[in-house]
């Protein structure tokens, strides 16, 4: 080491190099942020202004009309999608919570057939929402179940396109709860049910809801897959169970805005404003509820 | 009570601890000291079979529990556990009442209690934390000082009526007055119970225990660390006058 | 479901309830669906659903007793009828509304009124390489020719093909395809040389801001019209549209009371859809079908 | 646990300890049945082993149409074909089309790269941000307003896209035809920002705290740590996020399907319009393709590419994250 | 060299320590020992202004760095922490190479260097490590065992010329034969910088150091627990023959 002879006191204040590109760095940051959210906000404007033409009790009371487009509504979807929402719910949430219980809680990550479970799921996770339909297609709507382009099959369509979604954010949740209130409760004697069941789940349970109701919001805009399985059709009733034949809000939107007519157009606009306020509701609650009940361990 | 035979433990390919030959006394306190990483925690989980709980850890050897070698297929992990206590470094209450947290070991475990209420009581007397807590029962554990937090710690585990108690370092997130509380509820818990206890601090070890273990972790050839046990004898033998030149530098401070 | 006993009681004055079950070609769907629309208006309980499987794929279903009404762009095809035939079911062919196809322009296209299908075959046939007007005929201008039609899997472009290039599906490929005719009406509306076509309705909202060609089937050059299209002078890009009943979903009184309401309002039903309406003596045919069926299902 | 070697009979007594093991022997055996316990067990497995039945399934649903597909047309022929008319000609005669999917491989790629060029420099700078500059408060605020941007549903920005973005880009860009798959790029961009941003900043995040302090320490400031430390430090989650953020771009169809247009035809000019691989599957699903028609199966095998596809792109991605991880 | 004064550092609202006077030698070692979160890590994060990292962190008081508070507004961060080094508790390199580990503090404090080869090997050889690794210079500085790992992030601070290295426990992740060897190492340094360690083994505070700085933490009536320095004398005195009767029974292992 040089004896560098060393300026005591105020040549602390020397230095700032690179400041100035340090501010601009911090710019170009803060700037990529200021882009994306004059986009979302843009296109919030755009919908909020081209909905509110149509966004009156009829949008949600009266039926699809080819007839009287001014007044109709967009009942039937609106049922549909709570249909097919509250059935996806029903199925994908029960499996997804209990393959991610077993993976997390259960599982010897070593073992070669869970790290293929694994890998799977992170596959699945990606696998394009068309190719779900596609399955869907092949098993329910045709094929072996043969039910048609009901309800049932919507449900399953989007189920199979969120289980991934739930396994993997109900294992971050689980993962989360910290060990030693697993082990504690071990170390007493529980089973290790009994120890999911008690403590670790309950520890989990905002984490959990937070991540269904993400998922859950990603299944009710979804199209894509409907349009595979045939939730395109012209329906002016709603459906009254899971054989019934269904469209949902998405689909009808699909269905919507190319049609000829202005009324259409504004229709669809209104439905794009209420489907957005429905996930836009889901996604605030899901971030309260994070924010309210996650836990620092 | 407990004899550790032959004893080696590996994670995976790693073998973190061999040639543990011990045995525990009923009704004493035995301190197991050494240096970070020795192994010390991993001795102490193979006695009441919390390392089945870590993937890739692997027990070869015996440790035997009145004789009966709780490794055994025939074995009921939880049967051993409730019987083994344990607490652990860092307090660990459930999120749950105080109440719920004492009563869940009986609970789980199926315990055939007369009244669930005494046995709460009677184990929270015996962790010395009745009357701090008689009148907040039904109140969140989080709410409680992290020194109570621990002593609820031990009143769960002595809940289940069990023999031993493992405490891994109970004390060193806690400070000196709440250490100096969980010192004397040891050394009267051991008139009941057999406890065995790591600990960083010597002075510790050498305030409570009746007899110590040291144990160290040498690097062979290959840079592999493994933890060994070094001496074991009387506290008094280990801190007066070590048989082994490396206890008596650990103890002198010379390392760790 | 083709079960007999789900429809309603039809006795007397009550009002027909149950699922009409509906499938078919894309291009009648508003009709059926305005159909529906307006007979559910006045029977509540009463279910009409419309699909869009295509003709073809409507017929397939039909003929496995998977709906009661098949929807039809063309007349149906002899293996078509085959595949009813071996499933033992029946059906009638009623003509509910018909159909013409417009070819529009810019409104600054000074330089033709009138293609013959000649001309458009040598625009729209597979392989053509025609870029400019020029091509089409000499006399032209120079100017680029931009294409806008329907898209590839729409009954509109199995209609225009077979009308133009003489085989159902045979098109050039390289024009710009889309099932929004608003977009067509943006595109062509955009540039001088565009050339495009959709439903006579659509241009009629539009005729201010396009230009309609007549179209020379051989019989020199035709308007589109409503008249033109219903007497089949606007050949060939006039056609009928159908629906075909089975018989044995006649036989429920939904069905039977919807079959009935299509065509006793089908000019509501026509306008709401915005096709062609029948002309009288097209209605009265397909009328006296109807009786003529009811009559053999000994009603 | 297993492999104990077992001491055959009494246990010796070791470190001379005067109360030895009592002979006494307990019974550690279980004291209550617990079937329950299995029960669960099977079930949380048979949940986990679903999805294994899911990726079955899916290929199996793949397969059948792929063989008959495949019986007419040329894997090569397919593949590298530069020409796809599934959907022309005659409905149900397979010679009379081209079958060269490159095209809808093509414009999937090319909007995909648009995507990219919008979203990477957009969600790695808020990435950035809101991993090393931003303080909690904000992450918290921001975090969610970034996700609402994946929470739209693609119907909507697809219609945007068709609406919006495309006549605006008719201003400034010069093209034929009412589609560009710019517009389509651009909104899709946006929609995979939240994926590239929240992966990247959960890999930034996982920087060690202490490879920052190091670096503050020595006198960096917080550019240079964000720079030379984080970024290269969290290079492989990074990547990860992004190749994430391509197979979304790669399957997203309904973004595809309405803005960039149902001409299937090869071309590298971003600013043409061109229908995509899931373009081409919804339009045949959503239109009125006869089952057991060419174009039917055209759409399977179609999909069975997509599928491949995006497990390709996804196996690259977990190999990376696999690599990170290891780091630390 | 550096001067305390009424030092006092709050967490949001909690204070962590309070009634800090103090005042390190140039040139020498300075240990400050007590229990856990008595506040020395603060107290030592406090010197190179390393808590403006941590969110909420607030100094009350004066640091004088050479007289100059390096808090007053016109002080240049950077320029404190290129003249105050730092190497932690856990040894934490860059996942770099070796080279460019120990590069890193010149180049991005934008030091003049006549050639950065030397400036690295004369680290190196501060650090004692150059022997060790000067075959592999270019291999990344995960491949070091962790006290190699611990000495190159010394060698990392004595790259930028510093005058005053902190250290907070650098040795509580290393084994007896690294520790030795970095003790070793520090006696040496304190022949050019001024060392200032925080450490939890007494002794070796008691064997490097010259002065000794005993801090603990008091809970006050409403049971918050606030760090103060208790003592602060030469580690003779501390060690031999304390004033106050805590560190006393401190140093005896009557708590911590
Ligand atoms: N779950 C695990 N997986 C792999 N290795 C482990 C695991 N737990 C501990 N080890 C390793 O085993 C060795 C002994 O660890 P152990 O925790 O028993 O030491 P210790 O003496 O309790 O140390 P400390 O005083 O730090 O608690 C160490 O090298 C440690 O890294
Ligand atoms: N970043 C932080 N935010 C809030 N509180 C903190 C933070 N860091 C430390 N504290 C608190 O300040 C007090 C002093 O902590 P500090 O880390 O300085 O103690 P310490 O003496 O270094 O302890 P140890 O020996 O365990 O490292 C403790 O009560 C701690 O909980
Ligand atoms: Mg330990
Ligand atoms: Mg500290
Ligand atoms: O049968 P189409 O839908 O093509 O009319």
């Amino acid at each position: 080491m040089s004896t560098t002879t060393r300026n005591p006191a105020g040549a602390l204040r020397s230095g700032r190099r690179g400041s100035t590109s340090s501010t601009i760095f911090a710019a170009v940051l803060w700037a990529c942020l200021a882009i994306i959210c004059a986009f979302l906000f843009f296109i919030l404007a755009v919908i909020i202004q081209k909905g509110l033409a149509r966004f009156d009790l009829d949008l949600v009371t009266r039926q699809p009309s080819k007839i009287h487009p001014e007044t109709a509504g967009v009942a039937s979807a609106l049922y549909g999608t709570l249909w097919v929402s509250g059935l996806t719910a029903l199925i994908a949430l029960p499996l997804g919570i209990g393959a991610a219980v077993y993976l997390e809680e259960y599982a010897d990550p070593r073992a070669w057939w869970n790290r293929l479970i694994e890998l799977n799921i992170q596959n699945l996770a990606a696998v394009p929402t068309v190719i779900y339909g596609i399955l869907t297609l092949a098993f329910v709507v045709r094929g072996p179940l043969s039910v048609g382009a009901v309800v049932l099959a919507g449900g399953v369509a989007l189920s199979l396109l969120i289980l991934p979604v739930v396994i993997i954010t109900t294992r971050e949740a689980l993962r989360s709860v910290p060990s030693e209130i697993r082990s504690g409760s071990l170390a007493l004697g529980a089973t290790l049910w009994q120890t999911t069941w008690r403590q670790t789940l309950p520890a989990a349970v905002p984490g959990i809801a937070t991540g269904s109701i993400l998922a859950l919001s990603r299944a009710i805009g979804e199209a894509a897959p409907l349009i595979l399985v045939g939730a395109t059709t012209f329906i002016t009733f709603n459906p009254d169970g899971i054989f019934s034949r269904y469209t949902t809000l998405p689909v009808q939107i699909y269905n919507l805005v190319p049609q000829d007519r202005q009324e259409f157009r504004d229709l669809a606009y209104a439905a794009i404003l209420l489907l957005i306020i429905v996930l836009l509701a889901m996604n605030a609650l899901a971030i309260w509820l994070r924010n309210r009940y996650q836990r620092r361990w | 009570m407990i004899t550790l035979k032959d004893l080696e433990v590996y994670y995976g390919d790693f073998r973190a601890v061999t040639d543990v030959d011990m045995s525990f006394g009923s009704r004493e306190i035995t301190a197991l000291i050494g240096p970070s990483g020795c192994g010390k925690s991993t001795v102490l989980r193979c006695l009441n079979r919390m390392n089945d709980l870590v993937p890739g850890a692997r027990v070869v050897g015996a440790v035997a529990y009145h004789g009966t070698d709780i490794y055994a297929p025939e074995v009921d992990v939880i049967e051993v556990r409730r019987r083994i206590g344990m607490v652990f470094q860092k307090p660990n209450p459930f999120p749950k009442s105080i109440y719920d947290n004492v009563a869940y070991g009986p609970r789980v475990t199926g315990m055939k209690v007369d009244s669930m209420d005494e046995v709460v009581e009677r184990a929270l007397h015996g962790a010395a934390l009745w009357d701090e807590v008689k009148d907040k029962l039904k109140q969140n554990a989080f709410g409680l000082s992290g020194g109570q937090q621990q002593r609820l710690c031990i009143a769960r585990a002595i809940a289940t009526s069990p023999e031993v108690i493992l405490m891994d370092e109970p004390c060193s997130a806690l400070d000196p007055i709440a250490t100096a509380k969980i010192e004397d509820l040891m050394v009267e818990l051991a008139e009941r119970f057999t406890i065995i206890i790591v600990t960083h601090n010597m002075q510790q070890a050498a305030r409570v225990s009746q007899r110590t273990g040291f144990f160290t972790a040498e690097a062979d050839e290959q840079g592999q660390r493994t933890g060994k046990l070094v001496e074991f004898a009387t506290t008094e033998h280990i801190f007066g006058n070590p048989s082994d030149a490396r206890t008596e530098a650990y103890i002198t401070g010379r390392f760790g | 479901g083709g079960g007999q006993d789900d429809g309603g009681a039809a006795q007397g004055e009550q009002k027909p309830s149950g699922p009409v079950v509906i499938d078919g070609s894309s291009t009648v769907e508003p009709l059926s669906a305005a159909a529906g629309e307006l007979f559910m208006g006045e029977n509540p309980d009463v279910q009409v659903t419309v699909g869009t499987s295509g003709t073809g794929g409507g017929f397939k279903k039909f003929c496995a007793g998977e709906t009661d009404i098949s929807n039809a762009s063309r007349p149906i095809k002899d293996e078509e009828g085959k595949l009813c035939g071996d499933k033992s079911i029946s059906y009638t062919e009623l003509q509910v509304a018909n159909d013409a196809l417009t070819v529009v322009v810019n409104k600054e296209n000074t330089w033709t009124d009138c293609l013959t299908v000649e001309q458009l075959k040598k625009i729209w046939e597979p392989g053509s390489t025609v870029k400019s007007w020029k091509e089409v005929d000499p006399s032209y201008p120079d100017e680029p020719l931009n294409l806008y039609g329907a898209g590839a899997d729409s009954g509109t472009f199995d209609y225009f093909t077979q009308a133009v290039n003489g085989k159902e599906g045979e098109s050039r490929t390289d024009y710009n395809p889309t099932e929004d005719d608003n977009i067509t009406v943006q595109g062509v509306s955009g540039a001088k040389g565009a050339l495009g076509y959709f439903g006579f309705s659509y241009f009629e909202e539009n005729a201010s801001r396009l230009k309609a060609l007549k179209v020379d089937g051989g019989a020199g050059c035709v308007e589109p019209s409503v008249e033109t299209a219903q007497d089949g002078t606007y050949a060939p890009l006039a056609r009928p549209l159908f629906i075909y009943p089975s018989n044995t979903a006649l036989a429920k009184p939904q069905v039977e009371a919807f079959v009935e309401f299509y065509l006793e309002h089908n000019d509501e039903v026509v306008e709401a859809a915005r096709f062609v309406p029948l002309t009288e003596e097209q209605k009265t045919k397909a009328k006296d079908a109807l009786t003529e069926l009811k009559a053999k299902a000994g009603k | 646990m297993t492999g104990g070697h077992r001491t055959e009979g009494g246990l010796p007594e070791t470190g001379g300890h005067p109360d030895l093991w009592r002979g006494v022997a307990v019974d550690l055996t279980p004291q209550r049945r617990r079937f329950g316990e299995k029960a669960i067990h099977i079930a949380l497995m048979g949940a986990a082993l679903l999805s294994v039945a899911v990726t079955a399934g899916i290929v199996l649903s793949l397969l059948t149409p792929l063989i008959s597909f495949f019986g007419h047309v040329g894997v090569g022929e397919f593949l590298f074909g530069t020409q796809w008319t599934a959907s022309f000609g005659d409905k149900f005669t397979w010679d009379d089309k081209s079958w060269g999917v490159l095209p809808l491989v093509v414009s999937t790629l090319m909007i995909t790269l648009i995507a990219l060029v919008v979203a990477v420099p957009l969600g790695l700078g808020a990435a950035i941000y809101l991993s090393e500059y931003a303080s909690d408060r904000v992450r918290k605020v921001l975090k969610p307003v970034l996700e609402i941007l994946a929470g739209i549903p693609t119907v909507v920005y697809g219609f945007l896209a068709l609406t919006i973005i495309t006549p605006a880009l008719a201003l400034v860009v010069d093209f034929e035809g009412i589609h560009t798959n710019l517009a389509p790029g651009i909104v899709m961009g946006f929609m995979i920002v939240p994926t590239v941003a929240s992966l990247s900043e959960d890999a930034m995040s996982a920087v060690p705290l202490v490879l920052r302090q190091g670096s503050y320490a020595l006198g960096a400031n917080r550019m240079r740590t964000t720079l030379r430390v984080v970024f290269p430090a969290a290079l492989s989650g990074i990547v990860a996020a992004i190749v994430l953020g391509i197979s979304r771009a790669v399957g997203e169809t309904m973004i595809v399907t309405i803005a960039a247009g149902s001409k299937a035809h090869l071309t590298f000019d971003p600013r043409e319009g061109a229908q995509t691989m899931t373009g081409f599957i919804a339009q045949i699903a959503s239109g009125d393709a006869p089952q057991g028609s060419p174009v039917y199966y055209s759409l399977f095998a179609v999909g069975a590419l997509l599928f491949v596809m995006t497990l390709l792109i996804n196996m690259i991605s977990i190999r990376l994250v696999r690599k990170y991880r290891q780091v630390y």
